[in-house]
């Protein structure tokens, strides 16, 4: 019988590294080495231990990266609580890839790119991020604007600061909620923060963050003239199955796992408001 | 046509029941039919159909997935998939039938569910034509013709013989294995039979009932509909309609611990349970009002749109027998197109 | 029915803190034996045993469950056990309705001071469940060992 | 009847003492009843009925409809107000927001039985003199309509009103009912023979919940059986033991809180005879810790949150009845 996409596979975690306090980057590989499977920048994975549950998490880790895959994971359920408290070494169950994925072989060639992220909505951004830096010739102006509620919230900081910062070639603005003694960085919201850089219109906006986040710099972006047709942004609903067939991810008559979970704006309009 | 009297369906039975499992809807009590695996002397019920649909044969309530093995940081995969032998389903209504071919749309897609493919692949739809609808009946809704069924094989009943149809090569090899018992029949007072449930389905009290008023292009109109809040008022939330419906196809997907070992399995989920989209961090349905509204929305608006208008419901009437509360489909769709 | 006399029951016995899990104790240090077949699991006061245990307890494999408590009266909890006395009544009732062998299921009052009497009816409680034989009207078919 | 509660909740609406109805509304058919919330004279004139169809027990949408704002008007059968006296005394429903008019009971009809007649196609029902004439798609039949009557009511036990601010009719007294016969039938099987009673009814359960959410006293906000963290969280019986096991938990937890009111044997797509478990308790709370019903008044102790020091000990189980 052929391989069934409900079966999974073996992965080892062979690095853990702890980003903020709620938040664990896992590194993945096959039993044999090498990634489990190849994917694109924005499509996720079912990641599972067996007996404690599965869900689906966005790679993190970009395409270009032929060794690893990278997970972000926020703590805040029965199974990330457990993904939380193993060691390295261990074996977790993988099976995708699944949904759609950014379009950085297709309309945002060329373009001008700005990324608006919030605390842990870095996480599939960031895949983005480090596949457009490896193919930099491909893209114009690269903005990365990234909030979260305090410096140590910061996911991938270290990164941000040792490579994304030291690049000439991408501009990174940082923000925190409040202030904080050893930032010296801007302070505010997001999508204040994005009104107060006013980027030019010519880019196309990647966001992604809490809900509330992406409802108010959507509603900036539009005040400085950005069109619905300029912005993608990535969902998150329950899923099961990735497929498209269990039911549970389905607004309208999209199935957020197979659909999804990248959209642009202008094509979520066309779907009920229930996510 | 072919046909065997009605008196020898047993050596029919029997026949085909000595080289395949063989399964038929029969009376487990006065007024509720199930299909049984066929053990001989099993009769047929007389109910117009069974109370479960015949979705289980394809897309069981429950089966496994996978099994693991956890020895300290390892994990074994075991893949625990089975060709599954051949088997016959004798008797499906006109309704249930249709309903695989909404089913297959959904599992048969890419990437193909292999559970689901390998009964299909293995099972064969014997249908048997309607004779006497019910009340509930409204599949004319949908485009069925319940005394012509799909199905690999067709099957017609005159009152005093069976006749059998191939719609399939896999249902003439049906007939063809049978064929010792068949001989050939007159067909004219079949006709007469077809002619006369014909006339049965014109006075149905929900013969009118169309579904010209829905499709995938309704979603905003619908779906903001005021009047999902009157309709869900009273529902109380079970998935009983989910759970007899031949479409509904919805699952999860668990763990259990046996002690030895983990078994993945699904289960047959309903979006009217209220933690079906429940995540850790809230729900996008919160009242039964959106997940009333999910499910009937799914099978007008959201099905059609992507199944060139095909919708998900074909009519069976389980859901407006069964519901607690009485509240269906049909009050759903003459509701939204009051206007 | 007939005795498999090489089939060795699991007993799962839950045992109150105060008193019967202390007398389980004293049979211990009194080195009374008692019957390996038990495996005990301690709760705060024999009211603690949710009827949810002693289904899942036969799920996952058990063949007999006892419950022990202190004696009516004397619950550290002062009533705690009277309502064990009742929950459990009409527990073992419904199981007993159902079918379930009557012989799997018992309640004892077992006191910190009353080491041969865990014994004892651990004892006993070993040898009629292995009479009755493997669970197998409450059993859950995926647990069982093949 | 149906006349004079549309009258009287016209009027109750038209002065203000209540701003909503709860009842019973008509459907498709002869036999399909939704319960249903009416807030003006137009929807009731249009949709209100009250016939031998309208079995549903509305107390439990009391539970959310006290939680709005304003005052609702119930029209209560006798059973369903042994139900509402129970939820009352759970604190499950605010009693000043409801305006209780107690209205005669059944017995009502079970379409099922109907159709396990052989009767099909049922386009309408008449009660003519107890005789059910019944005009189908087939032609005219008929049946007694004691054959028709739904299960609980045919072993009813009450026609009282326990809880009522009103009456349109004339209250009824408890009855000598014989609702403990068939679970006294079952107690004096073997063991063996019960056990294959249950696992044949148990084996048609769908796991559709329409019987815990239809009771009356299943108010829980989060069932264990839907809450992953309790460990038996499960969607469909995977194994015939989960079965039993949702069926036990169920049964024990409305043990001395369930008024038998029946209505999760009337709900069961697949006919199981849920009540027979609930009798269960029911009779053996009465034999062992003296006559109680649940829902008669709204402040007495509940057998299972009560105990007196000589008790009996769940060793007369064994002693009792047939191995």
């Amino acid at each position: 019988m052929n391989n069934d996409t409900l079966i999974p596979k073996i992965g080892v975690v062979t690095d853990i590294r702890q980003d903020t306090p709620d938040v664990k980057t896992f590194r993945v590989v096959a039993p044999e080495g090498g990634k489990v499977f190849e994917h694109m920048p924005g499509q996720c994975a079912m990641l599972s231990m067996p007996g404690v549950g599965e869900a689906m998490f966005s790679i993190t880790s970009s395409p270009t990266n032929k060794e690893f895959m990278e997970f972000s994971i926020k703590k805040c359920g029965c199974l990330t609580e457990w993904l939380h408290a193993m060691e390295v070494g261990q074996q977790i169950t993988i099976r995708g890839p699944y949904g759609n994925a950014f379009p950085v072989e297709g309309d945002l060639k060329g373009k001008d790119l700005l990324f608006i992220a919030g605390g842990i909505g870095l996480a599939p951004l960031r895949s983005v991020i480090n596949y457009v830096r490896d193919n930099r010739a491909n893209y114009g102006d690269v903005q990365v604007i990234y909030g979260s509620r305090s410096k140590d919230d910061l996911v991938d900081y270290k990164e941000i600061i040792d490579e994304w910062m030291a690049d000439p070639n991408i501009r990174v603005d940082l923000t925190i909620d409040n202030p904080q003694e050893g930032w010296d960085g801007h302070v505010g919201f997001v999508p204040n923060y994005v009104k107060e850089l006013a980027p030019s219109t010519s880019k196309t906006v990647l966001v992604c963050g809490p809900p509330i986040m992406i409802k108010f710099t959507l509603a900036g972006l539009k005040e400085l003239g950005f069109t619905e047709t300029q912005v993608y942004t990535t969902m998150e609903l329950r899923m099961k199955c990735g497929v498209g067939k269990c039911g549970r991810c389905n607004i309208g008559n999209k199935y957020v796992c197979k659909d999804g979970p990248v959209f642009r704006f202008d094509q979520l309009g066309e779907l009920p408001d229930e996510y | 046509m072919l046909k065997i009297s009605k008196s020898r369906l047993g050596e029919l039975f029997d026949a085909v029941a000595a080289k395949q499992t063989l399964y038929i809807p029969t009376d487990r009590e006065p007024g509720a039919a199930e299909y049984k695996k066929y053990e001989s002397g099993m009769e047929l019920t007389k109910e117009l159909n069974t109370v479960r649909s015949a979705k289980d044969f394809f897309f069981p309530q429950t089966e496994n997935l996978a099994d693991f093995k956890i020895e300290g940081k390892t994990i074994e995969v075991k893949d625990i998939r089975e060709e599954c032998g051949d088997f016959v389903v004798f008797g499906v209504r006109a309704c249930d039938a249709r309903s695989f071919t909404i089913l297959d749309k959904v599992f048969l897609c890419e990437p193909v569910d292999s559970f689901y493919k390998n009964r299909r692949d293995h099972g064969t739809v014997v249908t048997m034509a309607c004779s006497r609808p019910a009340e509930t009946c409204f599949c004319q809704t949908f485009g069925i013709d319940p005394t012509s069924p799909e199905g690999d094989a067709a099957c017609f009943d005159d009152g005093e013989s069976i006749f059998f149809k191939a719609n399939t090569e896999k249902g003439q090899a049906f007939i063809d294995s049978i064929a010792s018992l068949l001989e050939e029949g007159d067909t004219a007072k079949l006709d007469e039979v077809n002619a006369k449930t014909k006339e049965i389905m014109a006075k149905l009290p929900l013969a009118k009932l169309s579904t010209g008023n829905f499709g995938g292009d309704k979603l905003n109109e619908y779906f903001n509909s005021d009047k999902w809040a009157e309709l869900s008022e009273a529902c109380l939330g079970c998935g009983t309609c989910t759970f007899v419906c031949p479409t509904c196809q919805c699952y999860d997907i668990r763990d259990f611990n046996t002690g030895h070992g983990i078994k993945r399995f699904r289960c047959w989920d309903s979006c009217m349970y209220s933690d079906f989209t429940k995540m850790a961090h809230g729900n996008p349905r919160l009242t039964q009002l959106e997940r009333f509204r999910q499910r009937f929305m799914h099978k007008l608006v959201y099905f059609p749109a992507n199944n060139n208008g095909e919708f998900g419901c074909v009519g069976c009437g389980r859901c407006l027998a069964k519901c607690p509360i009485s509240m269906n489909i049909v009050k759903v769709m003459k509701a939204l197109e009051e206007k | 029915m007939q005795v498999n006399e090489n089939f060795e029951p699991v007993i799962v016995a839950f045992c109150c803190n105060w008193c019967s899990y202390a007398g389980a104790d004293l049979s211990g240090t009194n080195r009374l034996n008692y019957p390996t077949n038990v495996k005990i699991i301690r709760v705060p006061c024999s009211c603690r045993v949710n009827p949810m245990f002693i289904l899942r307890a036969f799920q996952k494999g058990a063949d007999g469950v006892i419950i022990c408590g202190c004696h009516p009266g004397d619950c550290h909890y002062t009533s705690g056990n009277y309502f064990t006395r009742r929950r459990i009544t009409l527990l073992y009732s419904m199981l007993d309705f159902l079918g379930i062998e009557r012989n799997r299921t018992r309640l004892e009052w077992v006191s910190a001071a009353e080491g041969a009497k865990f014994a004892a009816t651990m004892e006993q409680f070993t040898a009629d469940v292995k009479a009755l034989g493997p669970n197998r009207r409450l059993e859950d078919l995926r647990c069982r060992k093949q | 009847m149906q006349e004079a509660m549309i009258k009287r909740a016209k009027e109750l609406l038209a002065d203000g003492s209540v701003d909503r109805v709860i009842g019973w509304k008509r459907g498709e058919f002869a036999y399909d009843i939704t319960p249903a919330v009416f807030t003006s004279a137009e929807e009731l004139e249009r949709d209100f009925v009250f016939d031998d169809f309208t079995a549903a027990n509305v107390s439990k949408y009391l539970v959310k409809e006290t939680a709005k704002e304003g005052k609702i008007l119930a029209f209560l059968k006798p059973c369903d107000t042994y139900s509402f006296n129970q939820l009352i005394k759970e604190h499950r429903i605010d009693r000043e927001k409801v305006y209780v008019v107690g209205i005669p009971g059944g017995p009502k009809l079970d379409i099922e039985k109907i159709k396990a007649k052989g009767i099909t196609g049922v386009l309408s029902v008449k009660n003519e003199d107890y005789t059910l004439k019944i005009e189908t798609l087939y032609g005219e039949e008929t049946m007694p309509f004691s054959e028709a009557v739904l299960d609980k009511c045919a072993s009813c036990k009450s026609k009282k009103h326990v809880a009522y601010d009103e009456l349109i009719g004339e209250d009824g007294d408890v009855l000598e009912s014989n609702r403990f016969d068939m679970v006294e039938k079952l107690e004096n099987m073997t063991a063996q023979e019960r056990f294959d009673f249950w696992r044949g009814q148990f084996s048609k359960c769908i796991r559709c919940n329409a019987c815990r959410n239809v009771c009356p006293a299943c108010t829980c906000e989060n069932c264990v059986f839907d809450n992953p963290k309790s460990g038996i969280d499960n969607k469909a019986a995977a194994d015939s033991f989960e079965e039993n096991m949702f069926h036990i938990i169920r049964a024990f937890h409305v043990a001395g809180r369930c008024t038998d009111c029946g209505e999760c044997s009337r709900v069961c797509p697949q006919h199981i005879p849920l009540h027979l478990l609930n009798r269960k308790f029911i009779k053996d709370i009465n034999e062992l810790y003296g006559e109680y019903q649940a829902g008669a008044d709204t402040t007495s102790r509940a057998p299972l949150t009560d105990y007196t020091k000589d008790d009996c000990e769940p060793s007369v189980v064994h002693e009792r009845g047939v191995e």
